[in-house]
């Protein structure tokens, strides 16, 4: 399919340069007169100064771009293994999409998932009596367009909680949902003047997330096995 | 118009010839300004260089004089002189080659000189 | 007698100049159309990319005006060839012309519609987003707009002018050529195939590195150098060419 | 004055001459037929003179100045064939506008004058015109124009008779007013001698003759008669032409410079050539007429 996309465009080049040779044949006979044509082209310039008009309405944020992905500590789940040493602390609050604050007075807690496989960290902690604290924490959600990667963790949909007795279920978000983004790239001529790379990739990758819990010193955490459970180390 | 543009006789001479008749008709009198080059080009569609030369022909015929920069006239004695070259030359020439057709017809004297007469008396009762 | 004319050279260009806005208005309807082909397929093979981790699927399209922007460079390219052709040229020693003013109109001529070409592929943006936002039903824009200043815009704006012009320069410097002299449309392969031998480097085949030259140079002066003198010379070698040439 | 001067002017296209040494002046404000055969070299001439094409060698001077890609002259001249083009994005009327806009003398009055004259709908376009009506708008232009070189490159093509006599006299009438030099070329010879004033007669790329019209109406008399008479009468002239008429009897066209009395005397018959029939038989190769192919095969 996708090769099939690719020579499209060949083709309608192919398309416009036989059409240019035979314009002057075409032209011999019928042609559109200076005036019609002046109106046809008017009529174009207008349109593309409302849309461009147009287009400053449409819902737009500014990207995040990434300049150089590997150097940051957050890549290659820098961040789980951070907050599994019980640096949690020190992580930034930009990385921390949500969090709930559960009043839980109760012994036990289950942890339980509809559909989640990637990782959960619990520390348990003095510092709290009768609550818990949920934090979901994204990592970057990396994508390469063209020769860029941005970050848009902040538009993929977060993990939901839901306390129900004694249970904390995750909840995933709609199921295969799709989030559309679009990517205003600038004009070549542009991109080559601010010094971007013409040609090349830049990288799609989703990054981790997961959740750090944290329940009090006394609190007997109970999960099933196919969940992925490790406890802050303190 | 008048001129007939396929005969043997140059466009020029026709020109000459034409004002010649409007002399002889009185419709150049004396004195009178006749047309001037472009005028006649433009009458008779020619090359107005033509029409000069007609005019020529009749200035150097002294038919017409000039008055500088008036343009050609035509002159006091052009109606004698218009007379006297038909005559000598134009009559004279139409007879001789009706006697040398006569000669070589073998028509005698008497029965040429009795077909002039004959259409000289027609002419005549028109 | 009837005077002479005085005649200044620059008041025939002018004139040939305004005739040809009128007389070769099917250029602009052309840039339409291309330009139209362009957004539809711009919007079509939007060329992004999408991740999927099984909970959801992020889908990018990208919206740029690449590749209109390209089909004008192909819109200026052929129009630049059309108008040396016999046909066009015909239309303009009809009347008063040498071929320095045909020439230098031509020139006006094409700089107008190459300028004409790069605002409205330019203004092409709005229309390409908005049909993606119908189309792909698209949540948000990412636009990179910071670090990105308006000189900047401006300068990118010019340098689309430019990579337009060189297309037509190369067009009208092709076109003039074979006019002149038909044996030199077998010649130009030769030239370009010999230009590709010359150019070459160890790690890039010539072509390569003539497309580099202008697409790989990242300071503003510079590339306006390089571009503006590359257009001198072909319009100045194209001058050269035709100024011998007969014609009607 | 003249606005045209050419001495030796050669136009090679390979190895034929196209023009061979020809050389002739054209005098200020008249109007020159420029006769010869198909390929005698008349539009390689005329397009030498509008500065198109380039001469090979000799020198051509036009208003003092040498034609090629000078903007001077392409100022001050117009050429008008049947093959000029105008854009299709434009109607006739807009058309005539855009020509003001080049020639200082434009008579835009004139121009819609002969317009509305020859009937045409100012809004066609010129491709969509017939032939005829083509050559008569392209002579509009020609004539509106007023450019002091004026060059008509067989203007009537595609006219109806009718159209032809209304262009020769419309060409004539606008020279009375506006006297410029006008050079046509034709093959209707017969039908535009009157308003030309020199004819230039040329052949093979080279001068046979160039006179006023009114001496090369009397250049040449045709001789007919007797073979045996005729032929023993042309000892001491240029013969031009001979005809056999039948076995007894021929004509034979010479040049018109000695007393017609005593030829006539013999029983010949001496009568007029006309301009256009003595320029046929000017220019007749050496195979002579196109009798001599019909006697050959005969012969066969």
């Amino acid at each position: 399919m996708a090769v099939i996309v690719s020579l499209v465009p060949l083709l309608i080049i192919i398309i416009i340069i036989l059409w240019f040779v035979t314009l002057k044949k075409r032209l011999t006979r019928k042609s559109l007169t200076l005036r019609q044509s002046t109106l046809i082209f008017i009529v174009y310039v207008t349109i593309l100064l409302i849309t461009t008009v147009v287009s400053l309405f449409l819902p737009s944020s500014e990207a995040n771009i990434i300049e150089d992905p590997h150097q940051s500590e957050e890549w290659n789940g820098g961040l789980y293994m951070k907050a599994m040493q019980g640096e949690f602390s020190s992580i930034a609050t930009s990385k921390i999409s949500r969090s709930w604050e559960i009043p839980y007075t109760g012994d036990v807690i289950t942890l339980a998932s509809d559909y989640y496989d990637e990782g959960i960290l619990v520390e348990k902690t003095d510092e709290l009596n009768g609550q818990i604290e949920v934090y979901y924490i994204k990592d970057w959600q990396t994508l390469g367009v063209n020769s860029v990667s941005m970050d848009v963790s902040e538009y993929t949909p977060d993990m939901d909680v839901e306390m129900t007795s004694n249970t904390l279920q995750f909840v995933s978000p709609e199921k295969e949902s799709t989030i559309h983004l679009a990517f205003n790239d600038l004009a070549f001529p542009m991109k080559q003047l601010i010094g971007e790379s013409q040609f090349g990739n830049g990288f799609g990758s989703s990054g981790s997330s997961f959740f750090y819990i944290r329940v009090p010193r006394n609190l007997n955490v109970e999960f099933s096995d196919y969940m992925y459970i490790d406890y802050v180390e303190n | 118009m008048v001129l007939n543009m396929d005969s043997t006789i140059p466009i020029y001479v026709q020109i000459a010839e034409w004002l010649e008749n409007e002399i002889l008709n009185e419709n150049l009198k004396v004195n009178e300004k006749v047309y001037s080059q472009y005028k006649l080009a433009d009458m008779f569609t020619i090359n107005p260089a033509t029409a000069a030369k007609g005019l020529n022909l009749l200035f150097e015929e002294k038919i017409l004089y000039n008055k500088r920069g008036l343009g050609k006239f035509v002159s006091t004695e052009a109606m004698d002189i218009v007379l006297e070259k038909r005559k000598n030359h134009k009559l004279k020439g139409l007879l001789k080659e009706a006697v040398q057709e006569a000669v070589r017809l073998q028509v005698a004297e008497e029965e040429l000189l009795g077909m002039f007469k004959q259409i000289l008396n027609e002419s005549k009762g028109e | 007698m009837m005077s002479l004319t005085k005649v200044s050279l620059s008041n025939v260009v002018v004139m040939q100049f305004r005739y040809k806005l009128k007389a070769y208005s099917g250029v602009f309807l052309a840039l339409m159309v291309v330009q139209m082909i362009g957004i539809l397929l711009s919007i079509l093979g939007h060329g992004g990319t999408s991740f999927s981790n099984g909970m959801y699927t992020v889908d990018v399209t990208v919206s740029s005006p690449d590749l209109v922007i390209f089909l004008t460079m192909i819109w200026a390219f052929m129009n630049a060839i059309l108008i040396t052709t016999k046909a066009y040229r015909e239309d303009d020693f009809t009347f008063v012309s040498n071929r320095l003013s045909y020439n230098l109109s031509n020139m006006a001529f094409l700089l107008t519609v190459c300028l004409i070409g790069t605002v409205t592929a330019l203004l092409t943006t709005g229309i390409i987003r908005i049909l993606a936002y119908v189309t792909a039903d698209i949540d948000i824009f990412l636009t990179i707009t910071h670090g990105v200043t308006i000189a900047d815009f401006v300068a990118g704006g010019l340098a689309t002018f430019l990579f337009i012009l060189l297309a037509a320069t190369a067009g009208y410097l092709v076109g003039m050529m074979t006019q002149v002299n038909k044996g030199l449309i077998i010649l130009l392969p030769v030239i370009i195939i010999g230009l590709n031998y010359v150019t070459q480097s160890s790690s890039n085949p010539g072509f390569v590195n003539m497309l580099e030259f202008y697409f790989m140079e990242h300071s503003f002066i510079m590339f306006s150098i390089k571009a503006i003198v590359t257009i001198l010379i072909g319009f100045g070698l194209s001058i050269v060419f035709s100024n011998r040439l007969e014609v009607r | 004055m003249n606005v045209i001067e050419c001495e030796g002017l050669v136009k090679k296209y390979g190895s034929l001459n196209a023009l061979d040494h020809i050389s002739f002046s054209i005098k200020e404000n008249t109007i020159t037929g420029l006769i010869g055969r198909n390929g005698a070299g008349k539009t390689t001439l005329l397009k030498i003179l509008a500065g198109f094409w380039r001469e090979t060698e000799g020198t051509i001077t036009v208003f003092d100045r040498r034609p090629f890609n000078n903007l001077e002259v392409s100022m001050n001249s117009i050429f008008v064939d049947d093959m000029m083009s105008f854009t299709n994005t434009l109607n006739l009327k807009e058309l005539l506008s855009e020509a003001q806009a080049f020639y200082p003398n434009w008579d835009a009055e004139l121009a819609e004058r002969l317009l509305g004259y020859f009937n045409f709908n100012p809004r066609l376009v010129h491709q969509s015109l017939s032939k005829g009506k083509r050559s008569t708008f392209n002579m509009i232009v020609g004539l509106a124009a007023k450019c002091p070189l004026t060059i008509f490159d067989e203007p009537t093509t595609g006219m109806d008779r009718a159209v032809r006599k209304d262009f020769y006299r419309a060409l004539l009438k606008d020279y009375l007013l506006n006297p410029r030099t006008i050079i046509i070329s034709s093959h209707h010879l017969d039908e535009m001698e009157d308003i030309l004033e020199d004819i230039l007669l040329i052949d093979e790329g080279k001068k046979v003759l160039q006179l006023p019209v009114d001496e090369l109406k009397e250049y040449a008399v045709t001789l007919s008669g007797r073979t045996a008479v005729v032929m023993q009468t042309l000892q001491d002239k240029e013969v031009i032409y001979k005809r056999n008429v039948d076995i007894d009897n021929c004509s034979v066209v010479v040049r018109n410079n000695f007393l017609h009395g005593e030829v006539k005397q013999l029983g010949i018959n001496v009568s007029p050539v006309t301009p256009s029939d003595l320029c046929v038989y000017l220019t007749k190769g050496q195979g002579g007429g196109i009798d001599d192919v019909f006697n050959k095969s005969k012969s066969v």
